[in-house]
């Protein structure tokens, strides 16, 4: 047991930093000491995931959780995104006020229930990281709480995320009721042929897919993006669609892997629908941040290609897209975050006019993240899309991948736009908070997308050990 | 006992949860969910999950509710301010679709509607505190953590939202 | 020279790009330093060229193909993609040709550019240009190929928006990107699908097996890499992005959509030669479409009224001329021609930037006129170009040209020689009245008295490219003279492209020469008769003799209106016009399909997306409904 | 003795009527109250399905989204009041700045 709590050090080691930060803000109010706590803890929890990423994973209480190989990838890119949202949050929250030092803690809280989703072999235990993820990240949305707008945004968000919930617990229940158990190490052996079972399937899918942003349970996601602070809808972009993302691919390649059939198609259905859906709002789209929502329904599209062809390799393309959609949404959020200066927290296109004059080195990675993001050879993007596509080729759904290619296609058009806009000869205003360490993480992440673009094999084939060719994750 | 039980609870639980969603005034809303909420709870001792029936009342009754009442009259809601039912252009296809969805789980239920619970003792002592007790502080213990976390965050986070103190 | 220096091919200008980039990014100062940013473009090429050389001479033929394998790039379960390169006859020779003219071009653009206020920006942009234009060249696997086919198409989009202030510009940029994308996209479906067949995008592997695919797989594949080559070198229907690329600077007119860019078509198909050979009926249509594309973009190019606009066409004709002679199975002749074009167009391009900057910008031929007097070294040069573009023996566009044209009588498309002649006639048409109407006849403009030659950085490389236009086409005489023995660019490409062998008596060949010279030499008296004596007369004569087809030819078929109407006012328009079938045709109802519904969606879902929380919920419940209903159809 | 599918079918007409409820009323509290019904039809499921199976593990189930269920009540109360301080409605169809 105790080595068990041990195995556990990264959560424990957030939830430590987040009730220290706690206690410290109600000894001194917002202080700047905050964020560093959280730093500290974040990079401490960083340390030992990446310390176990080789290796397989081991089972803890009683095949409760699941530690290291998979759940220490799928930690890290949360790790990541954490890191980057407690950085572009302390240079962007004193702009709007807000500067509370509560919000670090709801950070790591969030994380915490992010990294169990990751770890998860339980359904139950699934469901109350996504609960806890969900309820910090509500607040988080509202944080602006004077702004009608972050009212609306986390009012909607809330509403539609506790109508999901009752989805999701209602499929929860009929699974637990047919096959008399909610672990996923044990589901593959029960699965009944009844239709209550799969009508308990349909309803925990409409949880997930919801949490991700996929079509048709993605209208919440412009709208929450738009109105929460800038460092948070980049957070709840990456880390919250990698942590669904990563509970989806536990359940449905470990649990339901031996049935795939059955799901793989309608998945494709939803992956298509996504690429469609994102990419042609997108298209239409004039203000920053919702533009970037709509971009990443479109690219929890293309992971889900990689999850619906239903293969190791598939899995192994999710996986891998999750890291590249994270590094350059990341990226594009906290440029973002750094630029934007209207006090009623919007960012329309044409704000961006200049700032590549002014400052171009950020001007030439937010092009260096949208190019990501396009898809464009040889950066991490371009690999992400080449790796689910061919998996999705394997498996022989060619006209996914088509659908795939063309929205991608399609998708350039408006992302260049962003990307020619900043370069306009037009007097812009400077940086409206210096953001050094912010740069940094920038800096970070686009190396992050060079590397992964120009030397995959280490993470691909990594993050293909996770999974057997049957289908199923067990390493 | 446990069929007249059963009936009377079910009854007004779907008369409970009616009226909830037709009731004009919130405060009456809120009055019939208190009425589905107890109604759960018999259903509970109906089916020997007394600890439940009773966290039911507690928590669900007893706190939830009070807090819905409680917002109710700290915004002083009136009726008449109140928007209004929406029968409109969608209501109708509303109704179909909560239908269909009915439809659908029923179909999935139908293989099960004649099981009946078996009445061993063992399965019968499933909802003592001893039983669900074990399991919690057991196998779920992480899961309890969790939820430490978890009501936490919502405490931190009602307070940050709704405290009066503005910039 | 050691075959282990041919990634340094393409690692010199990626460094040159990779300094300037970040020098220039991040030290405002340097970018005021424009010899230090010239003097490091041009070495980083003119290094490239002489390692190339170097390869040239040092590797005996026997010894090709070799492959350099540099790392590995992906290397996932059961495929792998090595960053690796091929060094056969047919990629060092692309290799040479592209940083031969490209070092000449960067030179020029020292003089070209001075005092432009994103002169690093240029240099770094034309490094890059070259870096990827080799990657694409050397890749011996087809993904890295398509890496370098992305990487050309995003240096010509930034280089032709590189005046991206004027909206005009920044637009033709997008133009040029959005269009090649379409391109893109089914030259992706086809990698894909030839994986698929295949097992490997080696080229080695999938040329080594292209036998072994099932034929209607083949075929497609091959239309899908052909349609990806007509959007890169500009062939109907995707050749609208050309003319309007012209926006750029002229030298990267003359690099990249003249010489190098543009010929990555011709480029695919001589790779996969050994795969197209396998399927006759889809080389008989790029013959086809190539053929046409020579005359219909010959016929637009002589009605222009803008120098650039005139060689850009002219450009799509030529490339149309490549086309032809690779769908007739004349690779290599294909190839000769790329080579010798990339003399004579990146000449007449730079010639024409020499004009135009002269003029301080003017580019309407019909203010310009008597300049020869004023630019005597320009106007040599010029001539020279033009008339071995014309294909006046012994100059260079003679010879490939002929080889050809000889391959598509000798092959049996007899109509498609006959319509090569006709565009080769046009071309001699044009290319005399520009020259005529820029450097003969009196001045038109009274800028033209205070034009002046160009500075010696610019008029360095003119020489260069002019001594190419002129002997570039002596290492590969026709087989009437010499029997083959003095073709040398043919026994050396045919080591790399599978060229069909065609029967062609030597008579006929003759008379197919003979013809060709005729053609020439006329067209060129025609020229010089009608537009010397009259002038810009002329034009109008021609206007009032063909009336409607004069306009339509002015207006270039009125495909930009089609494809305007299909592309960009589709929401606005709506179905409510319907369009004329022909119209419908001639635009490929494909492309604008796809770009109206992309629109439409977007539109469509912009109206779902009302802010309105009950709808949200609405649907998702419906989707939740769609779940249950698949679920259970899927399990009752 | 009634059978399970007796409480399953109560249980799946609750869960309709709580999602008639969200999508039908304007009221922002009101729809809240809608979801706690929904949630409360699934925890009556649940409790059947583990007296049928004999088996806790439902009931701790049931138990957690007790807690859930008062968590997500905090946040969303106070939601709610945030928003009435702002707008002075809760009307769910007046709040669409944020849309297209």
């Amino acid at each position: 047991m105790w080595l068990d709590t041990l195995a556990l050090m990264p959560v424990l080691l957030l939830v430590v930093a987040g009730l220290l930060i706690i206690v410290l803000d109600s000894l001194d109010n917002d202080s700047p000491v905050l964020p560093w706590v959280a730093l500290l803890g974040l990079l401490g929890a960083l340390v030992l995931e990446l310390n176990r990423l080789g290796g397989g994973g081991r089972f803890l209480f009683e095949g409760l959780l699941r530690v290291g190989g998979f759940s220490a990838y799928v930690n890290a890119v949360l790790l990541l995104g954490g890191i980057a949202t407690v950085i572009f949050c302390r240079a962007y929250l004193p702009r709007i006020w807000h500067a509370h030092g509560e919000v670090y803690a709801l950070v790591l809280f969030a994380l915490v229930g992010m990294m169990v989703m990751a770890a998860s072999y339980d359904l139950v235990l699934t469901f109350l990281g996504l609960e806890t993820m969900s309820v910090a990240l509500y607040v988080l949305t509202g944080l602006a709480r004077e702004d009608v707008r972050a009212n609306e945004a986390a009012m909607k968000y809330f509403l539609l995320g506790a109508f999901a919930t009752g989805f999701v617990l209602y499929g929860l229940a009929f699974l637990y009721g047919t096959t008399g158990t909610t672990r996923l190490d044990l589901l593959p052996t029960r699965i009944p042929n009844t239709p209550l079972f799969w009508v308990g399937v349909g309803l925990l899918l409409v949880g997930f897919l919801f949490k991700i942003a996929a079509v048709p349970f993605h209208m919440w996601a412009p709208d929450a993006y738009q109105g929460a602070p800038t460092p948070i809808a980049g957070f709840m972009a990456t880390a919250s669609k990698a942590a669904a993302m990563s509970a989806l691919l536990l359940l449905l390649g470990h649990g339901l892997g031996l049935v795939r059939p059955q799901w793989a198609d309608v998945l494709a259905v939803v992956a298509a629908l996504s690429m469609i859906v994102g990419n042609g709002a997108a298209l239409m789209q004039g203000e920053v941040k919702r533009l970037l929502a709509y971009s990443g329904i479109a690219h929890v599209g293309y992971a889900l290609v990689g999850i619906a062809s239903a293969s190791a390799s598939g899995y192994a393309g999710a996986l891998f897209y999750l890291l590249a959609y994270a590094s350059a949404a990341l990226g594009a959020f906290g440029v973002a975050a750094l630029w934007e200066q209207r006090p009623d927290r919007q960012l329309p296109a044409e704000d961006l006019s200049g700032l590549g004059r002014r400052h171009p080195l950020l001007g030439a990675l937010w092009v260096l993240f949208l190019l990501s993001l396009v898809g464009f050879p040889p950066l991490a993007g371009f690999m992400a899309k080449y790796a689910v596509f061919a998996a999705a080729v394997q498996a022989g759904k060619i006209w996914l991948v088509l659908i795939g290619v063309i929205t991608s296609m399609i998708s350039a058009y408006y992302y260049l736009r962003l990307c020619v806009l900043i370069w306009r000869p037009v007097e812009a205003h400077p940086l409206p908070s210096s953001g050094q360490l912010a740069s940094g993480v920038l800096l970070l992440t686009s190396a992050l997308l060079l590397w992964l673009g120009l030397w995959p094999s280490g993470v691909l084939e990594l993050v293909g050990r996770f999974f057997e060719d049957s289908g199923l994750v067990l390493r | 006992m446990q069929v007249v039980l059963f009936g009377i609870c079910a009854l007004l639980a779907i008369v409970g949860a009616v009226g909830v969603i037709t009731a004009r005034n919130p405060v009456y809303s809120a009055l019939f969910l208190v009425l589905n909420f107890f109604s759960l709870a018999g259903l509970y001792l109906s089916l020997e999950a007394q600890f439940l029936a009773v966290t039911q009342v507690i928590v669900y009754a007893g706190a939830i509710v009070v807090l819905f009442l409680f917002v109710i009259m700290l915004l002083n809601l009136r009726p008449e301010d109140l928007p209004r039912f929406r029968l409109d252009r969608t209501g109708p296809l509303v109704v179909l679709l909560s239908l269909g969805l009915l439809l659908g789980v029923g179909m999935g239920i139908w293989s099960l509607l004649g099981a009946s619970f078996p009445q061993d003792p063992q399965a019968q002592a499933v909802g003592t505190v001893e039983s669900l007790g074990r399991a919690l502080f057991g196998r779920y213990l992480v899961g309890f953590e969790v939820v430490a976390v978890l009501l936490l965050v919502a405490m931190i986070g009602s307070v940050m939202l709704a405290k009066r103190r503005f910039q | 020279m050691m075959p282990q220096w041919t990634p340094y091919l393409v690692g010199l200008p990626l460094l040159g790009f990779l300094l300037s980039g970040l020098l220039g990014l991040l030290w405002p100062r340097y970018r005021r330093w424009e010899i230090g940013i010239g003097v490091l473009a041009v070495s980083v090429v003119a290094l490239a060229f002489l390692l190339a050389l170097g390869l040239f001479v040092g590797l005996p033929q026997e010894e090709l193909p070799l492959r350099v394998v540099l790392y590995q790039w992906i290397a996932s379960g059961d495929f792998a993609a090595p960053i690796a390169f091929r060094l056969d006859t047919l990629s060092l020779w692309m290799t040479l040709i592209v940083t031969g003219v490209g070092a000449l071009i960067h030179l020029y653009s020292i003089g070209y550019m001075r005092g432009d206020a994103g002169y690093w920006r240029y240099f770094a942009y034309l490094n890059l240009f070259i870096a990827a234009m080799l990657l694409l060249v050397l890749a011996d696997n087809l993904l890295l190929l398509f890496l370098g086919w992305e990487g050309v198409g995003l240096c010509s989009y930034l280089l032709i928006g590189h005046w991206y202030a004027d909206r005009e510009k920044a637009f033709a940029a997008r133009k040029a990107f959005v269009v090649n994308r379409i391109g893109d996209f089914a030259f992706l479906i086809g990698l894909l699908w030839l994986f698929r067949e295949v097992g490997s995008l080696d080229l080695g592997v999938v040329l080594d097996r292209a036998g072994a695919i099932e034929s209607t797989a083949l075929g497609a594949i091959g239309m899908l890499l052909f349609l990806g080559a007509t959007g890169k070198s500009a062939q109907i229907p995707l050749y609208v992005w050309l003319p309007d690329a012209m926006a750029g600077p002229t030298p990267v007119s003359a690099l990249i959509h003249a010489a190098t860019m543009v010929t990555a078509g011709v480029y695919l198909l001589a790779r996969l030669s050994p795969l197209y050979v396998l399927s006759p009926g889809v080389l008989g249509l790029i013959a086809l479409i190539g053929a046409l594309t020579a005359l219909l973009a010959a016929t637009m190019a002589l009605v222009q009224t803008d120098i650039k606009k005139v060689l850009a066409y002219s450009t799509i004709s030529q490339l149309g001329l490549m086309f032809l002679g690779a769908g007739v199975g004349a690779f290599s002749a294909a190839i000769f021609h790329v080579f010798t074009h990339a003399f004579s167009k990146a000449l007449l391009f730079l010639g024409a930037g020499s004009v135009i900057h002269a003029l301080e910008g003017e580019q309407d031929i019909r203010r310009m006129g008597g300049l020869s007097r004023h630019m005597p070294l320009t106007y040599c040069t010029f001539l020279l170009g033009a008339l071995a573009l014309a294909g006046l023996p012994p100059l260079a566009g003679f010879f490939s040209k002929d080889m050809m044209l000889t391959a598509a009588l000798g092959s049996g498309h007899e109509v498609l020689w006959f319509l090569g002649l006709v565009s080769s006639l046009l071309t001699t048409l044009y290319m005399g009245r520009l020259l005529v109407l820029v450097f003969h006849g009196a001045p038109r403009a009274p800028a033209v008295s205070r034009a002046h030659e160009a500075p010696a950085v610019m008029r360095l490389p003119l020489v260069g490219l002019a001594v190419g236009a002129v002997a570039a086409g002596w290492i590969g005489w026709p087989d009437l003279l010499g029997h083959g023995a003095w073709n040398w660019i043919g026994r050396w490409l045919s080591d790399s492209t599978a060229d069909l062998e065609h029967g062609l008596s030597l008579g006929l060949e003759a008379l197919s020469i003979a013809l060709s010279v005729t053609v020439a030499v006329g067209g060129l008296w025609m020229a010089f008769r009608l537009w010397g004596r009259a002038g810009l007369e002329a034009d109008h004569m021609l206007q009032r003799r063909l009336g409607g087809l004069y306009a339509l030819w002015q207006s270039g078929y009125r495909v930009e209106a089609i494809y305007e109407r299909l592309f960009v006012r589709p929401l606005l328009q709506g179905s409510a016009a319907p369009l004329r079938w022909s119209e419908r045709y001639i635009a490929g109802g494909l492309i604008g399909l796809a770009s109206r519904s992309a629109f439409f969606i977007g539109s469509g879902i912009r109206r779902l997306q009302t802010g309105l929380l009950s709808l949200y919920a609405l649907v998702m419940l419906i989707g939740a409904l769609g779940l249950l209903a698949w679920f259970l159809w899927r399990s009752l | 003795m009634v059978p399970a599918g007796g409480y399953l079918l109560v249980s799946a007409l609750l869960f309709s009527l709580g999602v008639m409820g969200v999508l039908l009323r304007r009221s922002a509290i009101v729809m809240f109250m809608c979801v706690e019904m929904m949630l409360n039809a699934v925890n009556l499921s649940l409790v059947a399905f583990s007296r049928l199976l004999g088996d806790p593990t439902g009931q701790v189930l049931v138990f957690f989204v007790m807690c859930v269920a008062a968590a997500e009540v905090s946040v969303g109360l106070a939601l709610v009041i945030a928003l009435f301080r702002n707008r002075e409605s809760i009307d769910v169809d007046q709040i669409r700045l944020l849309r297209g």
